[in-house]
Order: C-alpha cells, then sequence, then structure tokens
C-alpha cells in the first residue's frame, strides 16, 4: 500500500523540517510565523515559476527561457507603466500574462510545427528575449520613481494578513492541483510525457499538448514578471539573470523526472520552498557569502540522489508474489 | 577617415551610470571636434566578453580604448596587445593592473570614497550604532577597495561598528534578499550602506518592504535618478556619487591627450582633461577627478532627471 | 535454409555518397558559413586582415575544444552544464598551485587533473548512481565554482609564469596561435574517434537505444563515464588555455561558457536528444559562431544585440530546411 | 473447436467498412500498394499475412495514426477521411494495437477513459463516475484487479486487459484487434473468445490479426490475406483450408512440421549451480549441452525472462556460478557473456533488441566490432561483408543495408537481432520467445535454423509459451514456476498436458498446489 503514499513530497517535505530546525539553532529568528511568512513570500516566484516549468518538463520537454520571458515582460509592462500611469492594475496584469504567453506560444509553436527539440528552441529565444529586452529598454533602467505608486504596492497590499504576492502563488498551486488531477488537459499532459507513443495512438495530440504547456508556462512567466518588476521596484535587462535553471532545480528536487511523465504539483512546490528556504536561510545564519554557492550545489546533488533512491522502481518481486499468493 | 576614433568600453551595456558615461564622452567628443565615441561592452560582467570587444576594436585600429575593467588582471595581455598595435589605452571607474594600459582615472580618490561612505552613515548616527555594508560581486575591484579604505579610517568614527559584509552580485533579487537577510539578522541595524548602485537601490527597496524606514537608513553611491524614489520614501536619507557625465567627459579628454597630442602618462605628469582641470598622475600612473558628490532631499529633483 | 532463388539480394547503400553528402547539415552550415564570411568581407574593411582573423579565433578556440567531448557526449544521450564551473575550479587549482611554487609543467598537468577528476564525479553520479546528467550537472555547476568561490574568495591568482602565456597567447608561426593548432588537432582526434572508431559506435548506439546497447554487449556505462572524463579532461585543457590567455585566475572566468558550448554543439547538427551529429559539423559551427560574433564585433554591435543573432541562427538553421521542407510538401499536393 | 453458429449474414450483406486501393509508402518502402479490405457488420474478419505484409499500417490507417497516399475508406458506404486519431474514434472505429499503448503513471481507470473520460457539470473529470464505468467495464473481460490500481503495477498481459477494456470503453462500431492474444494466457485468451462472440451479437464489425491459425479458424467469419503490401485474397473461413490459406499467405506451401532435428548431442558446454536473485527467481540449476537445444517453459510472468537477463549478464545473480565449458565464468555484464559466447535475443525487440536509428548493417555487427575492425579503427567493407553474408543466411527484406532498421517490420527487426547474435559465432544462443509475432512462414524457418544451428553444434536455449513450439523444437525442456525451477522433463516425457501440470502447479489429482 506504500503508492498511496507519496514518498518524494514526505522526503523532502521532512528535508525541509529538517532544514528549518538547523536553521533554527543557529538563528531562532528564522523560524517565527512572520518570517517563514516572509520567506514563502519572497519565494512566491519561484514557486510559480516551477508549478509553469513543471507542466513543459512533465511533456517531456524544458523552458529554459522563462526567466527571459519573465524580464521581458517585466520590462514591457514597466514602460507601458511609465507611459500610462493612469492604466489599472488589472489591465497591467492582462497584457503581461498575456505577452508572457504569446513568448510560451512562440517557443510551443517551434517545438510543435516545426519539431525543433524544446531545449534548442528555447535556449535560442531566452536569448533573443533578452536581446530584445535591451532593444526595447536601449539598455536604460525603468526606476522606482518613475513607476506609479499604485503598480509598485500591488504585490505589497496585504488581504487577510498575506501580500498579494503570496496570495498569487497560493491560488496558482491551487489551480495547478486542479488543473493537473481533474482536467482533460492536465492528464493528457502527464499521458504525453509519460509515452508519448501511445498519446498518439489515444488521440492525443503531442504537439499541441506540448505548445498548451508552453503557453501555460509563458503565461506564469509573464505574471512573474510584473510580480518581480513591481516588487523589486526596478526593471533592466538583466533581471533574473540565470533564475531559469533555479526554477529548473526546483522541479527537480520536487522529483519531476526530467524524462517527462512523473511529477506533482506538491512535488514543484516544495522543491521550490526547499530552494526558498536555503536562499533565505544564507544570509542570515552567517556563512560566509563565498560558501553560498557551494552549498546551494550539494543540496540540488544531495535532493536528486534522494529522489532517486525513493523513486527505483522495484522490479517485479516474482518470489515475493509467489508467496503471496500462497 | 580622419576622425579620431575613441572607444569607451564599459563592464556591460545597459548600466545606467555607464549610459550617463557615455554622455559625457560625447561632450567630450564635440568639444574636440574630430572625435567619433564607439560606445560598447559585452553582453554580461565578464573579462572574456571585454577582451573578445577589444580584439574587434584592435581590429578596427581604433585611436584608443578607454575601459572599465570587469578584472584587474585577465585584461591585461589584451590590452597590451592593443598598444603594441599602437592604440592608447587608458581604464577608468573599474582599473586595469599598471602594465595593461598607460594610465587610470579613479572617479574619485579612493581613500576619500572610503572615507565618504562610512560619513554618510555616521552622520545619522551621532550616538553611533551598527551598520553594515552590502557590496557588489566578491570581485569588484573598486568595492573592494573602497570597503578597504573605509577601514582603515574606522578609528575616526567612535561608536560605529560594522557588523557584516554581504554581496548582492549587483543582481537587484539577490541584493534585496541579502538587505532583508541583513535586518533579520541585526534587528539593531542601523544603517545599510551600499557602494554600488544596484544594491543601494535594492536596499532601499528591502527597508521600505520591510517597515524599517527611518530605522535602517540606507547610503552608499546611487544614481540620483535611480534613489530618487528613496529619497522620497525617506528609506535613504543622503547618498554620493561622482558625476558620471564627468568621467565619461575627462575619460574621452584624457585618451585625447595620450593618442592625439604625444602626452606621456608618466609619474607626476599633469594630463589636461578641458573642462575637468588636469589630471595628476601617481607612482601608479593613477589620478583622481574630483571629490564625491552629496545628494539629499534638498538637491535630489535638480539632478534625478540629469543623470 | 531457404532456397537461393528465395533469397532476396539486399543493397548495401540506398543512396550515393555525393547525394548524402549534398544533402548533408553539414553542407547547408557550410554554405551558411561562406554567406556569413562574404557578408562579413564587405561589411567591415577590417574584416579580411590575416592578424584580426587570428585574433578572431579566439571567440571560439577554447570552447570549440570542449565542444567535440560534448558533441560526443550529446550524441550518447547526456550533456554536462558543469564544463565552464570546471574550467573555473581547474584554473582555481593551477592558482593554487602556482602559491606554492609550480612551474609551467606542473600546472598544465594539475589543470588536466583536476578537469578530468571534476569529470569522474559527473560521471560517477550519472553512470553509477543513474542519475540524469542533466540535473546532476546542474548541481555541478554551482557545486564546482563554489569550490572555486571558497578557495579564492574576492582574491585572484596572478603572476603566472611567462613560459606558461604560450598556450593561450604564444603563436606556432606567422598568425597561427597555439590555441589554433590544439583546436585543429583536437577536432582531428575527435573526428576520428567518433567516426572511425569502434568507440565512436558505441557512442551512437547508446545514444540511439541505450538499453538496447547494453544488450548488444556494449559497456553502457563505461563509455559514459569515459565520455564525462573526456569533457572533463577539454575543459581542463580550455582550462590552461583561458587561464593563459588572460593571465590571472577569478573565480568567476569563464562564466556562461557552457551554454554557448551546447549552442556550438547543438548549431553543428547533433541531436540534443541523441544519437546523431558529426564532428564536421561541429567545426563548421564553431566557425559560424567566431564569425558572427567577430563580424558583429567590427560592426561595434552590442554584445546582447549579437546574441540575437546566435539564437536567431541557432533557431533559424535548423527551422529554415524544415519549413522549406514543409513548403514544398504543400506545394506537391 | 467448440460450436460456433454459423454467419448469421448473408453473404450479399454490404460491408460496414470498406477499404478500397489504399496505399501507403514510407521513405523507401511500399507498406500498402492499393490494398483493399471489408468488414462486415456481426462478423469476425481475419486479416492474415507475413510479417511486413502491411496489416498493422492497415490499422493505423483505419484508426487514422497514419494517413495513406490514396485510396478510399467508405463507412456504410459513404467515403471518409481521418485526419487524426480522434476522427477515427468520431466514425465509431477502436483499435486493441499490436503494441500496448498505455501510460505506466496514471491509473487502470485514466488509462481506459483517457480522451473520452465523463466530466462533471463544471467541465471537471468525474472521476467517482469513471472508477465506477471502468470497474465495469474490467468485470466485463474478467480482469483480476481494481481500476485504481497504478498501471505501472501490473504485468504485460493484465496491461493488455486494460487495452482491451480501453477499446471497449468507447461505443465503437468497428473492433479492431491486432495480435491480442499474443501476451494472454490460455484461460484470458478464452474469455476474450467469448469476448469477441459477444461483440459479435452486438452487430459489431470486427477485424482480427493473428499468426495463430488455430484461433483463427476458431473466430473468424471470413479472411483476407495481404502479401507484401499487396491484396492477396479473401473469402469466408468455411470456403478454405488452413493448407491453402498458407500458401495463399507466403506464396509457396509451408511444411508446418517442426524440422526433424538430427543433432548429435555432444558434452556439457553450460552448467548453472544455485543461481539465485533476492527477489525475482531461486534455485536454478541446469546443464547444456553442446548441439542441444533446451526449451523453457512457463507460464507468461514465471520469471524465465528474468533469468535468462541474469545469464545474460543484465542483472547480477546474489548467488551461484555459471560454469562455461567446464570453467566458472564470472558474467557481470552482457560484454562478459558475449566474450564468454553467451549470447541472448530479447523479446522486446523494439526496446531492447534493434538499435533503432542506427542502419541495419551497423545493427549487425555492434557486437562483432572487434572482428571487423583493426586495433579498434573500424573497416566499412568487412561491416558490409558481415553485414551480407547474415542478412543473406535471414532472409531479411529491406531495401538497402544502410537502411534504419526502425523502418522494418517486427519479424524482420528480429532477424536482423538474431543476424547480429549469429555473426559473433557463440556457443550458446538465448531465444526468448522468439517467434513470438512472427508469421508462420518466417517461424518454421526460424525453426529451422534452429535445428540447422545445433546440427552446427551450437548449443540453443530457447524460451517459449507455445506448447507446440516447446514440443516440437526442445531436446529437454525446463518448466518454470513463480521464479523457480518445478520440472525438467525429457523429450519422450513431453506432452501438453504434463507441461501445463508443471506450470500451473496443479498436482495430479487436479488441486491447485
Ligand atoms: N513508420 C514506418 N516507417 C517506415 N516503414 C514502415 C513504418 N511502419 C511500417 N513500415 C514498413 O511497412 C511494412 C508493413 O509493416 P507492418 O507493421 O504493417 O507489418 P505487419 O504486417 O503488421 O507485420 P507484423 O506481423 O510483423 O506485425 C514493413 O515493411 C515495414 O518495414
Ligand atoms: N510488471 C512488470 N513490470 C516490469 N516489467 C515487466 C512486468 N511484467 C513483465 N515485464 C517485462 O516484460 C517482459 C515480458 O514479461 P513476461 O510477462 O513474459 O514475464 P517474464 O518474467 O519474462 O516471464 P516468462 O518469460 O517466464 O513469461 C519481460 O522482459 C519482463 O521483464
Ligand atoms: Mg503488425
Ligand atoms: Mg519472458
Amino acid at each position: 500500500m506504500t503508492r498511496y503514499i507519496p514518498v518524494r513530497e514526505t522526503i523532502l517535505g521532512g528535508a525541509i523540517l529538517v532544514l528549518l530546525l538547523l536553521i533554527s539553532s543557529r538563528f531562532s529568528g528564522f523560524v517565527a510565523p512572520s518570517n517563514l511568512a516572509n520567506v514563502f513570500n519572497d519565494t512566491a516566484p519561484l514557486i510559480i515559476l516551477a508549478l509553469g516549468q513543471m507542466v513543459v518538463i512533465l511533456t517531456r520537454c524544458i523552458d529554459l527561457s522563462v526567466a527571459a520571458n519573465l524580464a521581458l515582460t517585466g520590462m514591457a509592462v514597466a514602460m507601458i507603466n511609465v507611459a500610462m500611469p493612469g492604466l489599472p492594475i488589472p489591465v497591467i496584469i492582462a497584457i503581461a500574462v498575456l505577452l508572457g504567453a504569446i513568448m510560451g506560444a512562440i517557443n510551443g509553436v517551434l517545438v510543435w510545427k516545426l519539431a525543433i527539440p524544446p531545449i534548442v528552441v528555447t535556449l535560442g529565444t531566452m536569448t533573443i528575449f533578452r536581446g530584445i529586452i535591451f532593444l526595447i529598454s536601449d539598455g536604460k533602467w525603468v526606476n522606482s520613481h518613475e513607476m506609479s505608486p499604485a503598480f509598485t504596492d500591488f504585490p505589497r497590499m496585504l488581504l487577510l494578513g498575506l501580500p498579494v504576492l503570496s496570495w498569487a502563488a497560493i491560488i496558482t498551486i491551487i489551480l495547478f492541483g486542479i488543473m493537473m488531477a481533474r482536467t482533460q488537459f492536465g492528464r493528457s499532459i502527464f499521458a504525453v510525457g509519460g509515452n508519448p507513443h501511445a498519446a498518439v495512438y489515444t488521440g492525443i495530440d503531442v504537439g499541441k499538448t506540448q505548445f498548451w504547456a508552453f503557453v501555460v508556462s509563458g503565461a506564469l512567466a509573464g505574471l512573474t514578471g510584473y510580480l518581480w518588476v513591481s516588487r523589486f521596484a526596478v526593471a533592466y535587462v538583466d533581471i533574473a539573470g540565470g533564475f531559469e535553471l533555479e526554477v529548473v532545480a526546483a522541479c527537480v528536487i520536487g522529483g519531476i523526472s526530467i524524462a517527462g511523465g512523473v511529477g506533482s504539483v506538491g512535488g514543484a512546490v516544495l522543491g521550490a520552498i526547499f530552494l526558498g528556504v536555503v536562499k533565505n536561510a544564507l544570509p542570515v545564519v552567517n556563512i560566509s557569502p563565498f560558501w553560498q554557492l557551494a552549498i546551494s550545489g550539494s543540496a540540488i546533488l544531495i535532493a536528486v540522489a534522494f529522489n532517486a533512491r525513493a523513486g527505483r522502481t522495484k522490479g517485479r518481486i516474482i518470489l515475493k508474489e509467489a508467496e503471496a499468493a500462497q | 577617415e580622419d576622425d579620431v576614433r575613441i572607444a569607451l568600453v564599459v563592464k556591460a551595456l545597459g548600466i545606467g551610470f555607464f549610459e550617463a558615461a557615455a554622455e559625457g564622452a560625447k561632450e567630450a567628443a564635440e568639444e574636440l571636434g574630430n572625435v567619433e565615441i564607439i560606445y560598447t561592452g559585452p553582453t554580461d560582467t565578464t573579462a572574456e566578453g571585454q577582451i573578445e570587444v577589444i580584439n574587434a576594436l584592435i581590429a578596427q585600429q581604433v585611436d584608443a580604448i578607454a575601459i572599465s575593467a570587469n578584472d584587474t588582471d585577465a585584461l591585461v595581455p589584451a590590452l597590451q596587445r592593443a598598444m603594441q598595435r599602437g592604440i592608447t589605452v587608458i581604464s577608468w571607474d573599474s582599473g586595469v593592473a599598471p602594465e595593461g594600459r598607460q594610465l587610470h582615472l579613479n572617479p574619485s580618490s579612493n581613500p576619500l570614497i572610503g572615507n565618504m561612505i562610512i560619513k554618510l552613515a555616521a552622520d545619522h548616527l551621532p550616538d553611533g550604532g551598527d551598520v553594515a555594508l552590502l557590496s557588489a560581486t566578491t570581485t569588484s575591484t573598486n568595492q573592494n577597495i573602497w570597503m578597504e579604505e573605509m577601514n582603515k579610517v574606522m578609528g575616526n568614527y567612535p561608536g560605529i561598528e560594522v557588523v557584516a559584509t554581504v554581496y548582492g552580485d549587483d543582481l537587484a533579487d539577490k541584493s534585496y534578499r541579502e538587505a532583508t537577510g541583513l535586518m533579520q539578522s541585526y534587528p539593531d541595524l542601523d544603517a545599510i550602506i551600499a557602494p554600488t548602485s544596484v544594491g543601494i537601490v535594492a536596499a532601499a527597496q528591502a527597508v521600505v518592504d520591510a517597515g524599517k524606514v527611518g530605522e535602517v537608513n540606507v547610503t552608499g553611491l546611487g544614481l540620483p535618478s535611480e534613489m530618487a524614489g528613496a529619497i522620497e520614501s525617506g528609506a535613504s536619507k543622503s547618498f554620493a556619487i561622482w558625476n558620471p557625465i564627468d568621467l565619461g567627459y575627462s575619460a574621452t579628454m584624457l585618451a585625447y591627450e595620450l593618442s592625439q597630442n604625444g602626452v606621456e602618462a608618466t609619474a607626476g605628469a599633469e594630463v589636461p582633461m578641458g573642462r575637468m582641470g588636469s589630471l595628476t598622475l601617481d607612482e601608479n600612473s593613477e589620478g583622481a577627478m574630483a571629490d564625491p558628490f552629496v545628494y539629499d532631499a534638498s538637491n535630489i529633483d535638480q539632478f534625478k532627471s540629469i543623470f | 535454409m531457404t532456397d537461393a532463388t528465395q533469397t532476396r539480394h539486399v543493397p548495401d547503400r540506398l543512396n550515393s555518397r555525393a547525394a548524402r553528402i549534398f544533402k548533408s547539415w553539414e553542407a547547408l552550415l557550410l554554405a551558411v558559413a561562406i554567406a556569413i564570411f562574404v557578408i562579413n568581407s564587405f561589411a567591415s574593411p577590417y574584416f579580411l586582415s590575416a592578424w584580426n582573423l587570428s585574433d578572431a579565433t579566439f571567440n571560439f578556440t577554447e570552447k570549440a575544444m570542449i565542444a567535440f567531448a560534448m558533441a560526443l557526449l550529446i550524441i550518447s544521450g547526456e550533456i554536462d552544464l558543469s564544463v565552464a564551473s570546471i574550467i573555473a575550479l581547474a584554473s582555481t587549482a593551477m592558482g593554487l598551485a602556482l602559491q606554492y611554487g609550480a612551474g609551467t609543467p606542473e600546472l598544465v598537468i594539475i589543470g588536466l587533473t583536476v578537469g578530468v577528476l571534476c569529470g569522474a564525479f559527473n560521471g560517477f553520479f550519472v553512470t553509477v548512481l543513474g542519475l540524469p546528467s542533466i540535473v546532476v550537472t546542474i548541481g555541478t555547476m554551482s557545486l564546482f565554482r563554489g569550490i572555486s568561490f571558497i578557495i579564492l574568495g574576492d582574491d585572484a591568482f596572478r603572476g603566472y609564469p611567462s613560459s606558461f602565456s604560450w598556450f593561450g597567447q604564444g603563436y606556432i608561426y606567422w598568425v597561427f596561435t597555439v590555441e589554433m593548432l590544439l583546436f585543429v588537432i583536437i577536432a582531428i582526434i575527435y573526428g576520428v574517434l567518433l567516426h572511425k572508431t569502434n568507440f565512436g559506435r558505441a557512442v551512437y548506439a547508446i545514444g540511439n537505444n541505450p538499453t538496447g546497447a547494453l544488450f548488444s554487449g556494449i559497456r553502457v556505462q563505461r563509455v559514459k563515464f569515459i565520455l564525462f572524463l573526456l569533457t572533463g579532461l577539454m575543459s581542463g585543457i580550455a582550462a590552461v588555455c583561458l587561464t593563459s590567455r588572460l593571465g590571472s585566475t577569478r573565480p568567476s572566468i569563464a562564466t556562461g561558457m557552457e551554454l554557448e558550448v551546447v549552442t556550438m554543439v547543438v548549431l553543428g547538427g547533433v541531436n540534443i536528444l541523441g544519437g546523431s551529429g558529426t564532428i564536421p559539423g561541429v567545426v563548421i559551427a564553431a566557425f559560424v559562431m567566431g564569425l558572427v560574433t567577430f563580424g558583429l564585433g567590427l560592426l561595434n554591435v552590442p554584445g546582447i544585440v549579437m546574441s540575437i543573432f546566435i539564437g536567431l541562427l541557432l533557431i533559424g538553421v535548423i527551422a529554415l530546411p524544415r519549413l522549406w521542407a514543409m513548403a514544398a510538401a504543400r506545394r506537391k499536393s | 473447436m467448440s460450436t460456433r453458429p454459423a454467419p448469421p449474414i448473408s453473404p450479399d450483406v454490404s460491408p460496414m467498412v470498406s477499404m478500397d486501393m489504399i496505399t501507403k509508402t514510407f521513405p523507401g518502402v511500399k507498406a500498402l500498394d492499393e490494398v483493399k479490405l471489408d468488414l462486415y457488420p456481426g462478423q469476425v474478419t481475419a486479416l492474415v499475412g507475413e510479417n511486413g505484409a502491411g496489416k498493422s499500417t492497415t490499422v493505423k490507417i483505419l484508426t487514422g495514426i497514419y494517413q495513406p497516399n490514396g485510396g478510399t475508406i467508405r463507412i456504410d458506404g459513404d467515403p471518409i477521411s481521418f485526419a487524426t486519431p480522434n476522427d477515427a474514434a468520431k466514425a465509431g472505429i477502436t483499435a486493441i494495437h499490436q503494441e500496448t499503448v498505455l501510460f505506466d503513471e496514471l491509473s487502470v481507470a485514466e488509462n481506459i477513459y483517457i480522451g473520452h473520460a465523463p466530466r462533471t457539470r463544471f467541465g471537471l473529470i468525474d472521476t467517482v463516475q469513471m472508477h465506477r464505468s471502468a470497474a465495469k467495464l474490467l468485470a466485463d473481460i474478467g480482469a483480476p484487479f481494481s481500476s485504481h490500481t497504478q498501471l505501472r503495477d501490473l504485468g504485460i498481459a493484465n496491461k493488455h486487459l486494460v487495452a482491451i477494456a480501453r477499446a471497449l470503453s468507447v461505443d465503437a462500431r468497428v473492433v479492431i484487434m491486432d495480435e491480442p492474444t499474443a501476451a494472454l494466457s490460455h484461460k484470458e485468451i478464452e474469455e476474450l473468445y467469448e469476448l469477441v462472440e459477444a461483440l459479435k451479437s452486438q452487430g459489431k464489425a470486427i477485424l482480427f490479426i493473428s499468426h495463430k491459425f488455430d484461433e483463427i479458424f476458431r473466430i473468424a467469419d471470413r479472411y483476407a490475406v495481404f502479401r507484401d503490401g499487396a491484396f492477396v485474397g479473401d473469402g469466408r473461413i468455411d470456403d478454405i483450408s488452413e493448407g491453402e490459406l498458407v500458401t495463399m499467405m507466403v506464396g509457396r506451401s509451408v511444411d508446418q512440421i517442426f524440422p526433424q532435428s538430427d543433432h548429435e548431442i555432444g558434452e556439457e558446454v553450460l552448467k548453472v549451480v544455485g543461481y539465485e536473485h533476492p527477489t525475482e527467481f531461486a534455485d536454478i540449476n541446469f546443464t547444456l549441452n553442446r548441439g542441444e537445444i533446451l526449451g523453457f517453459y512457463g507460464l507468461v510472468g514465471a520469471g524465465r525472462s528474468e533469468f535468462m537477463q541474469a545469464l545474460f549478464g543484465i542483472t547480477r545473480p546474489s548467488k551461484g556460478v555459471c560454469r562455461v565449458n567446464g570453467d566458472i565464468k564470472v558474467i557481470r555484464s552482457p560484454a562478459d557473456a558475449v566474450s564468454n559466447g553467451i549470447v541472448y535475443v530479447p523479446e522486446d525487440r523494439g526496446k531492447q533488441g534493434a538499435i533503432i536509428g542506427l542502419p541495419i548493417f551497423q545493427n549487425i555487427t555492434l557486437p562483432s566490432l572487434g572482428k571487423t575492425s583493426r586495433s579498434g579503427f573500424l573497416k566499412l567493407a568487412e561491416e558490409f561483408k558481415l553485414a551480407r553474408e547474415y542478412s543473406q543466411r535471414l532472409d531479411l527484406r529491406a531495401a538497402a543495408l544502410d537502411q534504419d532498421v526502425g523502418n522494418l517490420s517486427g519479424g524482420n527487426q528480429q532477424k536482423v537481432v538474431i543476424a547480429k547474435w549469429l555473426a559473433t559465432q557463440p556457443q550458446v544462443i538465448i531465444l526468448d520467445e522468439p517467434t513470438k509475432g512472427i508469421d508462420i512462414g518466417s517461424k518454421a524457418a526460424v525453426h529451422e535454423f534452429m535445428s540447422e544451428l545445433a546440427a552446427q553444434g551450437l548449443s540453443v536455449i530457447m524460451v517459449s509459451s507455445e506448447i507446440p513450439e516447446i514440443i516440437g523444437m526442445s531436446d529437454r525442456v525446463i518448466v518454470m514456476r513463480d521464479g523457480r525451477i518445478a520440472a525438467e522433463l525429457a523429450k519422450d516425457d513431453l506432452s501438453p498436458e504434463t507441461l501445463v501440470r508443471h506450470a500451473a502447479g496443479i498436482t495430479t489429482d487436479g488441486a491447485a498446489a
């Protein structure tokens, strides 16, 4: 009956608790509820992006362009805000999601219609999107005082004690939970990644499903683009540089199989939170900044090695089955 | 072509500070008349990227290269080759080791900057207090020199204690997180000193978000255009910077003098730099342009639209 | 068993050799390379100069050395994203040895050894623990560079002996650099290894079907482990060249190079999913990338705009033939 | 044979589905050349043909997976074309494909209903309803597992039952079964036959593809024969004899009698002592002699393949030794096995056998590269020579030797795998279900070939689940049950009853052990 207990998620959840315990032994303030809420808030963008990336990875693709997409959308909405400060925030968010989705769709079309491997497509669009930011911004920054107060205040607004940024992550988690478990699209994603050949036979259009996975990932990157730029109150070419690898790392730590088909919403979220805790704890537990990179690298390796152990198939166990039958 | 071509090579394009410096370079070019400015830099702040840029400039046989270096030492061989091919090489802002350039233009004297950043914090802490440093990357030459100079004069500021140094890698999100971390680890923190234009903005934002405006003062080196919001919100009471326009202007003037007017960059030499007077070189062929200038609520509006 | 009249004759080959070469990816890429060369020589008066072209080769030689080993690794179905970090660690190790008075030969040996050790570390995780390489090397990418940071902090190692600078700054004859010579030698070695040896055949077999290769008696894990070692070794060689060229070591050395190496390999027609690709393709791709960056550099196009071109090239070179084929198919029907 | 009701439909009834002049080409191969095929309501049409005759291709065209290059498909007389599998499903055509095309990561119910799951009012999947319907379907076909089971926890045979349930979950008018019984046990096959009868009585048109003649003659009403992608003939099954059908299919008459082996059995070549695996098998002891064909019989899932893979070095036994020619050999990898002259032709051709993506000749020479190369450097001419020799010996059907092996039919892929191993000139060859999914003509060829090999002094281990083949070919048989050896039987003791009795663990009085 072990299969009803999600092994990976439990181990990862345990690892996060152990980590928190360790941190609190060096700095007890870290586990105060208010600080944990802060950590969650800080991790929210990573959670949102990891969920988008999860969908893409589940379909046997990878999206390396999320960070560039985020930066381009962020810059675009920041510039729109500067040009039209009166534009209401919901409109800004709609534009961000749409822009992101369009960029995701570009990736998706190239994967779907031209059958170019996703890693190649998104490696290409990653550099192209970054370059476009430079072209539209002329390399200039958009600074906090240029943005409208409504624009920068939105992600910080408190609702029931939590900032909107955190709520954005929570709502995304809930929506994804429902989508992956209870919709045709969600189940198709597992099917396409688990056995693309069989998916074709069952009438699931593999390319189209991958296309929509990219659109979802792109839309979330767009949303995060706005949240990021408004939270840090600055937009420039390099924001979130290299963040794509962190997003992939979160998925991988969360047990999303890079080979597709295996993974869960809970895993992706926990993977992101694990990284978020490490990143937020390092500055406060007085570890030399020079150690940070090596520590996060080791964390990824250890988590992945653990995951692999937990997920290893145990063969058929003919002998056991035979005994059980008697 | 008979134009004198001077290349202004920066750490990376798209940083406000360098954009402003490019303005200054163009101003100098106009003043000189027959100068063409090539404003260029790599994709990201790496030495290898700058070397590729330098190779392309050598190939074009530009007359002079004025560079703000991503790495003191790594650029030396490439720049030496440029000099062998008859190109004048100077560094400005962030320096190159003496073998790799003819002279180096410091924006201001390093001891002055070191003193300035701690003074800005101390001025608002008459009874002393805890301060922390938020630097750029661990390898940024100029940041490290300034912090070193600052440590030398700490004795003049009794009661002020530096409790930590963290690195934001000139990334907004990392600097923000580091600043947040500082405020958590040191609840009694009184000031964050960020001698980097990316870090200071992110730190100010972190202070606002933590609701610690008035408790934690963010100061250091920043650009008025980027810091206007922080001054307005009160997260930063004051900060300093030299004028990047003047810096680009001076660097261009110096490069021109060396390449066209046969001026030798030797110790003690005085190299003219247009409206900025002249640069006196020390034994390392280095010189400082001017004192940093302090910006606060009283003058920020006047400058925020300029650079 | 069956009588001879029933036995069918199966010809050796479907297409002639000429047809295969003409239709190949390499032919297309070569055409692109020549076009870029011609465009460059019209676009900038400085382009057609022996010394300038020689300088331009530095834009790709070190990356290409790694790209050859990476090509084999990718053909076998794995990938190594830690190569740039291996460079950092190998360079740091050399710098450390320098502090203890190592001379040029020792420095080179240390650089290569650290490269191989890092490769072995990756190889261990992938072949012994059976973890996906993309994941492992995303981890070691942080770990290896992280160790450099621990050792070096904000410092730098400098003062390499002048004899050491030969690797990255030396010339063999006239404009021909030491790095170019290394590039040519390594290209030939890898070309022969992949296309003319049993080992190369095993690499293809593994890339196409690892289980099938195992069931055919190929020591799959051993071959993959060797490929990781080779990639580490090449990163070590690149570390020697780059350190020698820069004359100093900082932990941030070669940041972001891994993606350029992968781009070069993919542009060279290696299937990122494994199973196919050639060394001549990678050689031409190295030139294409070098020519594009140098040509645009001469026009003082900012680096970030240059990367748009590389991105477009990467997608375009794969997309155009497919679009072409699709259009042709449509016209036919 | 059971009493079968005579076809209730008169011969002049019009077909429900009719394919006409259908052509399908792949690069270098014309898989179908203007073939025709008619399916009648309430009748089972058996499609027979050699490997690569184009049977599965026809199925894929009928289900919208491939689009034909020419020809027409009519349903009830109206021309129709399927751009996607969904179009075919909408037209009421459903299929159990030759390969199991299911999803390990999904539950059984989801596998059955993916693509057409019941929805709630909000458009979400109605899981309760889905499991309820799935459970009913599973009960109908006698599947012994729950709809909540993860598919990956099922064995091959049970997976096949899921595939059958899936095909039945849509309310189809046309049901296609491409070798549905290949992986099923005797009991499950009987249940499938009942199901076919039920479908027939509901007036559905059924296309049944099989290489097993007994079942064709048992359940089919009509037949259609393809040869090399071309239509040969069709008609009522009652109007044709087995021999005539075989002749139509192969183009010549085939001796269906197992070759009477005149091979001599020599000294001991292989001795396995106390082989044991922590979870899969235990206590395996046997010897194998030169020139002997040793059959391994057992029910599907008895662990024969697992043991053979351990002997071949894919997995490692936890205990036990293996002697080759009297010397103890440690076999830790297939490479070790090959160098000791032991080779293995796996059951799963697609994944473990052929290396799809590599040309035929490279597949054949892969384990023999040591012979065709000089000090590690390839010699293409030698490779082609070797490949040519063995592809001719096995009568391989292919366009060229540098063609991708993936474009061959299943049977021809199997030939490439056997050719690959014969080229290494082994001492012991293990054939795991060597004739599974192989047409009757090739099957006879494989059998003949096997005894030829034995005559040449090669020792053969043949794993098979087909009783006639086991009895006809083996000099000696080992029966496995639940990971252990249940019996070792000499040639004279072989009878279908004894084999089944030992394999199923039934004691002489008929009760289960
Ligand atoms: N995707 C494909 N690409 C190229 N050739 C193919 C493809 N699919 C099938 N073929 C070729 O088409 C022919 C018919 O194959 P098909 O699978 O229909 O045979 P089959 O009658 O089902 O044989 P078997 O009894 O072995 O299953 C074969 O020659 C095969 O090589
Ligand atoms: N539940 C399962 N999980 C994983 N692999 C399986 C499973 N069932 C079967 N297989 C694999 O599929 C192939 C066919 O299995 P099969 O059902 O024939 O059992 P087997 O162990 O090979 O026993 P035998 O050969 O005695 O029938 C084998 O390679 C086996 O390893
Ligand atoms: Mg078939
Ligand atoms: Mg088996």
